[in-house]
């Protein structure tokens, strides 16, 4: 019998999904080989600065053109971009995975140990989170790990909660009372059947912390607090391009701004590629 | 007078990881008019419910669907219907689910939204369906619970806090809301105690009997019985036998060796189940699907059959023979008597376009209406 | 404006001015316009164009006695505090007691630290009388006077007169919306004639760039810029920019209990190595100065002579002279000790930070490493006796001001006073001999001696003097702006005189 | 023995769903029960399976009486009652595999090792193919997503099945199947069944005992049936 | 039959029991916060006095100094201020703040008004526009609106709100003329007038809520998108409802618990957000005073600003219970 001719309704979406990933993945590729091994081929002079040279406009010396004081502004976006990767990543990772932890155990547990652990996050995010990051970093030294402390701190609040009210969603669902029937540990269905299913959440809310802290950071050293401010530092570098850009100078501001939303773009794009796969429909759906 | 379904070689296949084929449907016909209810069985997994959705639009994105279903309605002339294959999702959300197909779902209990009482997904439906006013829905909810059965008393509850039986009447309640001309009933008796089987069935017949067309998916023979005026037996995706009910629960019984097994497995008869496995429908065998198992295995059966004269086996048993071990006609309480209705298989060598339906079927539906 | 039309002032007698800064409080008694234009308020004696002293609520300059020891101020009759009430001498004293009572929480009051007592003769006259001889004292009292019958019934600190205060100025207060602007009106009583202004608001912006931009799209009439802000307002024919001079300067100051900066041939080198003429150009966009010492190099008493030149080779041959021989990776070495040590800034301020790694470059050329590093000044304050940081100050008027604070060894480590514990003896000297005396031409000997010393033994790098720019509608004539301090609050830019502002025909 | 003794059950204590319930099961035993859409049964098997806390009454299991629910039960308690319930959709943990799902219960007991053997034997036992194993719930029909939940059920060898229409969904050859699957189980390790369904002549070919709702309960509960009736009769 | 089956209202009676229990449960919370702000001001660097005596202090006498910190009662303990201040606070006397020169109360008093409006208007875009930009996001996913609103939201999230704010005055106010740049009425006028505020509240609030939107809006996204593949859906659709009422009425229903869970814990990002928004727009509210309050450890009004944060984030965090206890029927009441 001859093929039948076979429609199939949802087909394009697949061909699209596969160059958006490999795209992200290329550009974060791309960032994490440029952050790892520029710093050590080209040193860079943290507080050099040429007044000669204020604000060129990109050229072949200087790709993205000069600062308000004559520095490179490419080798000061890669230096900046290694130190707001750094904070980003490392502060995202760690609010979320207190977050997840406090908000899974809150809703597993019930009862009293979910009262006591949110009132803790209730009291927690009481204080607004910059003041806290004011008071945190105000008593170490400026710096890159007082500000990573001051944002992670501050942020597995958000998490906490919504994977909280999802665990509670789901606790009671037929399949958790099977697998307690199956002898399963209030550990083990947290873990194994419940934890998978608000990944996604915790996931989506640790991507939205990378640029977040990003910004935290600059608002920071802005105040004082963060980073020194001639130390490179995207959100550094775009807090001070202000100035220029109302004077009609823009590329102070765009690449510093390219290099803060592009990556962030595709580790966004990357995650969410992940929680497609991590929803088992969509997994078959696309033929993950 | 033309079906108001017309299924033409219809193809479901799955695509999935490594480039292989779940081939849940494959080349299905047949025919369904107005006023007539035909039952689907068959083994679990043999696709009644892939073929459902499918009819509905509703497969999962990695499916492929071959083939044609068209839809008539009454005002329609010849090849004016829609093929529900090939419409858009706008047709199909706007003017066909619903409103000119109805659909029953399996797991009834899943199928309800979990955050909405079973009130407000009544009225909501009457509301967009019917368009009833909402001074008047209140009462219309609890009319439309009342068709299935579903006690008003309940009506306020969310899905998880309904029992499996109460769930299912829900779900069939929501179903019948809009009076489609054709409803898909997919196991709409699970988890209903004998009463409630028969009143819910028979509401589907007298739903049918106003002019509607019934797909009644069941593995409740004894419910088939009860209303069905044709029986299509399904395995491994293809439809291997279409008979008569009078016929297949009667004395003579069905033909094909499988769907002989599968009534003599029923608790009341042998209570022995087909032998074997149904086979992988990612790796179907060329020629007969059911050879593995058949007692009848012969060369021949390394063909594929088509089904000629309702069946499609190379040894069906003939016409009139009495299955084996059962002497006592019809299963559980006694049939609706569904006179006049013969035989309707089309074979797919012949198949037809949708509006060249064979005379002799559009002459019976007539005398059934 | 209306927020349909945005593009001019709604009101033709009205001007609208956007200021980075609010006061904390309207009261003179917490120490609002002590340094005289305060608008609501007025002194007993106020500053010109020039800034010199002249009459205000006093009917001319206070006779001072032969010991410099007592003050006596005749007041002017007729004037009336906005709520109608006469202004007396009782509301002189009342002010000045107030101010240096204990329980009031003015953090100036050390300004009036020489002053024993005020009293009151009659109704018009007060005399003051100070503890020792101190030659700038009447240029404290341009202070505004609060009206005893309104303050004294409240909580000086926290009363309602500190947000809605009365006096006699030119201008009432309105409302203060905080955090938005502070409205006023026009005291149609003034003593010193009606103003044309009729209506005068700053509205409070703390961000230059959103200042520059409400100024640009006409909500402001004139506003208070930063130098790179400024420059875009050069092509807009309806706005001019006046650039204050001011005594504003910024230096590094170069501690003496740090063996680097401490070295007198580091201080030299460093003082001739820095080019303070591109910082000028570059930095501030040429609104300001080169400075040599505390004293602007246009002010009558700047030691001409004193000038120090960009000159590297000079620098590195100090250095060589002293010693300080180049290392391996070019920083200079000498027994031992790398020529080495950390500036401080405080982070937020650009303009410092700016002029802190201009000055790292410019010794890095010199064989000087110098390691930037900002900070709140929380985190400065304990570290100022060893490190050096990149400071600002200057107020004009008297040169005691700023030099006696700066320079003077017995204040090393007092506060903000003497940040690098300079300590030269010939300087201490003069330092006393320029406020002691009353006679012009002794003091600035003095003052001349403390400029040329610190050519010898700079123990402060001084860097620039910066012009205070402000972008202004040019609807009204009569604009002119003042020497400026290092802190220009509400008192500062082109409406230091609004009062005597007329339209423009 | 299972005993199930004086039960009232229910989510809202002011108004249970059944009062002063008793069923002994003796071990070994095939216990059918009968009942009404709604009348309980469901949650009667709940709080057979120490899933729902009864607001009266004493569950005892094997001599061991029950005090604690759910997590509280102690695990060998839970583990020797398997269960297998009406609804495969909802009861199947949807990122599962059904290979996984079958050797779940196994896992969290601490029972790896035995897992790949176990998983095989009784997916031949169920009927469910190597390339069925291998998909999630979604991929597979509610019967075969309800052999898998059998299969499940078996997996730790519990002394007692509960199977809450376990065949409701399934036609007659996979019933009979999985019945006989059910029976050779019950043969080979004496474990004790309570069935419930609607079947009564599927109950009674099965079981040793049909019992119907009505006889369990000292004063019957106004039974839903009852009320449907009345809508139904109302509502066409 | 029974009252369980006489129709379901609210459930009032769980609600009421939850509140309860919460402001129960503030107490302690309140206490605790209160101390630990105390005590994390006096641990940090900043000093009072110099914060009060701001420029005046570089030139200022230790003499003067020290009379100012007795004055203002900043060299007393810890424990035994936080005590003085919570026993007069319970009295109803805030205290003084030191930075404003005025009474706590009427600090407070002057400018939470307009906090709370512009908070309120702009958590009101960010919750409307996220949800409907959700929904119509995760109806096409990988669509071009899909795409662009959430690069958008990511780089938003990036954004500063000083950045934005300038942004939104140099386009509105300053390209288009069409909107005021700042402040709380026209920068001339000394009325207060709704229409003025109005159109002056419309960039902050626009700013703020647009700042606070990619939470909800990726949220929304997230939950109606797999809301979509899900049975119910699926059931929904067989029935025949239109698209909208499966978007709103059933994938929107399903999928909403995140967000309502946001609308509580948004609140602290909230008042961060005002903080800087107040300032870029000369808002004349509470918010920029906070920061002003926590670096002159100014404890009085420090206290008093955080209890109203506190107050503010139980609130929102209570009625995100509550709102997700209503919309989930199987998370309940409980805690
Ligand atoms: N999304 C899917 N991907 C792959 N295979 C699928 C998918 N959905 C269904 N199948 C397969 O298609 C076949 C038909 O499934 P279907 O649900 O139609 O069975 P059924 O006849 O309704 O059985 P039951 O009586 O158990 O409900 C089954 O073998 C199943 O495993
Ligand atoms: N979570 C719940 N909250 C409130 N009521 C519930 C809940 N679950 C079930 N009920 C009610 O309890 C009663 C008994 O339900 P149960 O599921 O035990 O019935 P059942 O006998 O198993 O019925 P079926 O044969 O239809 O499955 C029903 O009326 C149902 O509406
Ligand atoms: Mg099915
Ligand atoms: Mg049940």
């Amino acid at each position: 019998m001859a093929e039948p001719a076979w429609r199939s309704p949802g087909d394009t979406r697949r061909s699209t999904r596969a160059v958006r990933v490999s795209v992200s993945a290329v550009i974060v590729a791309a960032v994490v080989l440029a952050v790892l091994l520029v710093p050590p081929l080209v040193r860079l002079d943290q507080q050099a600065v040429d007044l000669a040279l204020k604000l060129r406009p990109p050229s072949p010396a200087h790709p993205f053109g000069t600062d308000d004081v004559g520095r490179d502004l490419l080798l000061r976006c890669v230096y900046g971009l290694r130190v707001s990767l750094l904070v980003g990543l490392v502060a995202a990772l760690v609010a979320t995975v207190i977050g997840t932890a406090v908000g899974a155990a809150a809703a597993a547990f019930g009862g009293w140990a979910d009262r006591l652990l949110m009132r803790l996050v209730d009291t927690f995010s009481s204080v607004p989170h910059l003041l806290l990051g004011i008071f945190v970093v105000a008593m170490f030294r400026p710096g890159v790990w007082p500000v990573i402390v001051s944002v992670a701190l501050t942020h597995w609040l958000s998490t906490a909660r919504i994977v909280r009210s999802e665990v509670l969603s789901l606790r009671s669902r037929p399949y958790v009372d099977a697998a307690i029937a199956g002898g399963a540990s209030r550990w083990r269905v947290t873990v194994r059947h419940l934890l998978p299913a608000v990944l996604p959440q915790a996931g989506l809310a640790a991507v939205l912390m990378v640029p977040h802290a990003m910004w935290h950071e600059s608002a920071l050293s802005f105040l004082g607090l963060g980073l020194p401010a001639h130390q490179a530092s995207l959100g550094n570098l775009v807090q001070t391009a202000r100035g220029s850009l109302l004077a009609g100078d823009w590329w102070p501001t765009l690449f510093p701004g390219l290099f803060l939303i592009v990556p962030t773009l595709a580790i966004a794009g990357l995650a969410g590629a992940w929680r497609e796969r991590l929803n088992p429909r969509r997994r078959s759906e696309l033929m993950l | 007078m033309t079906p108001v379904l017309s299924v033409r070689d219809l193809s479901v296949r799955f695509r999935m990881r490594g480039g292989r084929h779940v081939a849940a449907v494959g080349g299905v016909d047949f025919d369904l008019a107005a006023g007539e209810c035909l039952a689907l069985v068959g083994e679990s997994g043999c696709g009644k419910s892939v073929l459902a959705s499918a009819l509905l639009g509703l497969l999962p994105g990695n499916a492929q669907t071959a083939g044609t279903a068209v839809l008539t309605g009454p005002g329609d002339g010849p090849g004016a219907g829609v093929d529900l294959l090939a419409a858009d999702e706008r047709t199909l959300a706007r003017t066909v689910r619903g409103r000119r197909v109805g659909l029953v779902p399996q797991s009834p209990a899943a199928h309800l939204t979990p955050v909405r009482t079973v009130r407000a997904q009544l009225e909501e439906a009457l509301r967009e369906l019917t368009g009833t006013p909402r001074a008047e829905l209140r009462a219309a909810a609890v009319a439309a619970a009342g068709r299935a059965s579903f006690p008003a008393g309940l009506l306020d509850h969310h899905p998880h806090e309904l029992s499996g039986g109460q769930a299912q009447r829900a779900a069939t309640a929501l179903a019948l809301v809009g009076n489609a001309p054709l409803l898909l009933a997919d196991e709409p008796t699970t988890g209903l105690d004998r009463d409630l089987v028969e009143r819910t069935v028979d509401e589907l017949r007298r739903h049918a009997d106003e002019g509607r067309a019934l797909l009644l998916i069941t593995h409740d023979l004894a419910a088939a019985e009860r209303i069905a005026d044709r029986v299509a037996v399904m395995y491994a995706g293809r439809i291997v036998e279409t008979a008569a009910a009078d016929r297949f629960f009667g004395a003579a019984g069905p033909r094909h060796p499988y769907a002989r097994g599968l009534l003599a497995a029923l608790p009341e008869r042998d209570f022995t189940p087909v032998p074997g496995m149904p086979p992988e429908l990612g790796a179907l065998p060329e020629g007969c699907a059911f050879a593995a198992r058949c007692d009848r295995r012969t060369d021949a059966c390394r063909v594929l059959p088509r089904l000629t004269d309702g069946v499609a086996c190379h040894h069906a048993a003939p016409d009139g023979a009495a299955p084996a071990g059962v002497g006592s006609a019809g299963v559980g309480p006694a049939g609706v008597g569904s006179a006049g209705v013969g035989p309707s298989g089309t074979a797919p060598e012949d198949a037809a376009p949708a509006d060249a339906v064979p005379d002799d079927i559009a002459a019976e539906e007539t005398t059934r209406a | 404006s209306n927020p349909g039309s945005p593009g001019g002032p709604a009101a033709e007698d009205g001007v609208v001015v956007g200021i980075a800064y609010e006061p904390d409080s309207l009261s003179p008694l917490l120490g609002y316009g002590k340094d005289g234009n305060s608008k609501i308020f007025d002194g007993l004696l106020a500053f010109d164009a020039d800034m010199e002293l002249k009459p205000a609520l006093a009917v001319a300059l206070p006779e001072v006695s032969a010991d410099g020891l007592t003050y006596t101020y005749e007041l002017r009759q007729g004037v009336n505090f906005s709520d109608g009430k006469p202004f007396t001498a009782a509301d002189v004293v009342f002010t000045y007691r107030t101010i240096l009572d204990e329980k009031t929480n003015n953090p100036s009051k050390t300004e009036l630290d020489a002053l024993k007592d005020v009293k009151a003769v009659g109704d018009h006259t007060v005399v003051f009388t100070l503890k020792y001889p101190y030659a700038p004292f009447a240029e404290r009292t341009v202070l505004g006077i609060a009206p005893q019958h309104v303050a004294a019934k409240q909580d000086v600190n926290s009363g309602p007169f500190t947000t809605r205060p009365v006096g006699t100025g030119p201008y009432v207060l309105t409302g203060w919306s905080k955090g938005e602007k502070i409205s006023f009106r026009a005291n149609p009583d003034y003593w010193g004639g009606a103003p044309e202004v009729k209506k005068f608001t700053m509205a409070i912006i703390k961000d230059d760039d959103v200042r520059a931009t409400r100024l640009r799209s006409g909500d402001l009439d004139g506003a208070v810029l930063p130098p790179n802000l400024a420059k875009g307002f050069k092509g807009d024919k309806t706005k001019k920019t006046y650039e204050a001079t001011s005594y504003d300067y910024r230096l590094v100051t170069l501690p003496t209990h740090h063996e680097v900066t401490g070295d007198t041939a580091i201080r030299r080198a460093l003082d001739v190595a820095v080019d303070r003429r591109t910082m000028v150009d570059k930095i501030l966009e040429g609104a300001g100065k080169p400075a040599y010492g505390p004293v602007p190099t246009d002010s009558e008493w700047f030691t001409k002579g004193t000038e120090r030149a960009h000159d590297l080779d000079r620098a590195k041959r100090i250095l060589d002279d002293a010693g300080w021989k180049p290392g391996p990776d070019g920083v200079r070495v000498k027994d031992g000790v790398r020529a080495a040590f950390p500036l401080w800034y405080p982070s937020g301020d650009k303009l410092r930070q700016d002029h802190a790694l201009a000055y790292a470059s410019d010794a890095k050329k010199a064989g000087i490493a110098i390691t930037t590093q900002a900070g709140t000044w929380e985190v400065i304050e304990p570290r100022m006796k060893h490190d050096a940081v990149l400071a600002g100050g200057g107020s004009p008027g008297d040169p005691d001001f700023d030099q006696y604070l700066l320079l003077k060894s017995t204040l090393g480590g007092d506060g903000f006073n003497n940040m690098a514990w300079y300590d030269n003896p010939v300087v201490d000297k003069a330092l006393e001999d320029g406020r002691r005396t009353d006679d012009k031409a002794a003091r600035k000997a003095a003052y001349d001696t403390v400029q040329r010393e610190l050519v010898k033994n700079p123990g402060y790098t001084f860097l620039t003097h910066i012009d205070h720019l402000y972008v202004v509608n040019d609807s009204w004539e009569g604009l002119s702006t003042q020497v400026e301090p290092h802190d220009h609050g509400l008192a500062a830019g082109p409406w230091w005189n609004i009062e005597n502002w007329v339209p423009k025909k | 023995m299972l005993e199930l003794a004086s039960l009232t059950a229910g989510y809202d204590r002011r108004d249970p769903v059944f009062r002063d319930v008793s069923l002994t099961i003796a071990p070994g035993e095939a216990v059918g029960l009968l009942g009404p859409s709604g009348c309980g049964k469901s949650t009667l098997a709940r709080v057979a399976t120490l899933l729902h806390r009864p607001d009266a009454g004493r569950v005892t299991v094997d001599g061991h009486p029950v005090r604690g629910w759910r997590h509280r039960a102690p695990r060998e308690l839970r583990t020797a009652i398997g269960v297998v319930f009406q609804q495969p959709r909802l009861s199947a943990d949807p990122r599962l595999r059904l290979r996984d799902l079958i050797a779940e219960p196994l896992r969290a007991t601490g029972r790896r090792a035995e897992a790949a053997g176990r998983v095989a034997e009784l997916a031949h036992r169920v009927g469910l193919t190597d390339d069925l194993l291998s998909r999630r719930p979604h991929e597979v029909s509610d019967g075969q997503l309800q052999r898998a939940c059998l299969a499940r059920a078996l997996v730790l060898r519990p002394r007692w099945l509960v199977c809450d229409e376990m065949t409701a969904m399934l036609d007659a050859s996979t019933t009979a199947a999985l019945v006989a699957a059910v029976e050779e189980y019950r043969r080979e390790h004496g474990a004790g069944l309570l069935a419930v369904g609607h079947d009564r002549v599927l109950l009674d070919r099965w079981c040793d005992r049909t019992v119907h709702w009505a006889s369990l309960t000292g004063a019957p509960a106004p039974a839903p049936a009852a009320e449907a009736d009345a809508t139904a009769g109302a509502g066409v | 039959m029974t009252a369980k089956q006489a129709g379901r209202r609210l459930p009032w009676g769980a609600m009421a029991r939850m509140t309860g229990r919460r402001a129960l449960a503030a107490v302690p919370v309140l206490l605790l916060v209160t101390f630990a702000v105390f005590a994390v001001a006096a641990a940090s660097p900043f000093d009072p006095v110099k914060a009060y005596a701001g420029t005046a202090g570089l030139t200022a006498s230790q003499e003067n100094l020290d009379q100012l910190r007795a004055n203002l009662g900043v060299d007393r303990p810890l424990v035994p201020r936080w005590w003085d201040w919570l026993t007069s606070a319970l009295t109803g006397d805030l205290g003084d703040s030191s930075v404003m020169r005025q009474p706590v109360a009427d600090v407070i008093g002057e400018r939470i008004g307009w906090s709370v409006l512009l908070a309120a208007t702009a958590f009101t875009v960010a919750v409307l526009l996220g949800t409907a930009l959700g929904v119509l996001a995760a109806r096409r996913r990988g669509g071009w609106l899909d795409r662009c609103v959430s690069s958008a939201a990511y780089t938003l999230e990036a954004a500063p709100a000083f950045w934005l704010g300038l942004l939104a005055i140099w386009f509105f106010a300053l390209e288009l003329g069409v909107l005021p740049a700042g402040g709380l009425t026209d920068t001339a006028s000394e009325t207060v007038t709704f229409g003025q505020v109005a159109s002056h509240l419309v960039l902050p609030a626009l700013v703020l809520g647009v700042s606070q939107l990619p939470w909800f809006f990726l949220y929304v996204r997230q939950g109606v998108a797999d809301a979509l593949d899900e049975d119910p859906v699926r059931g929904a659709r067989a029935r025949g409802l239109s698209e909208r009422t499966v978007l709103l009425g059933h994938a929107l229903r399903s999928g909403m618990l995140p967000m309502l869970t946001l609308i509580g814990s948004r609140v602290p990002e909230l008042i961060t957000g005002a903080l800087l928004v107040e300032s870029v727009f000369s808002w004349p509210g509470i918010a920029a005073a906070t920061v002003q309050a926590a670096t002159s450890v100014d404890f009085p009004l420090l206290a008093a600003l955080t209890v109203l944060a506190t107050a503010a984030v139980l609130l929102g965090n209570l009625l995100s219970d509550l709102l997700y206890g209503l919309a989930d029927p199987r998370v309940g009441f409980d805690g």
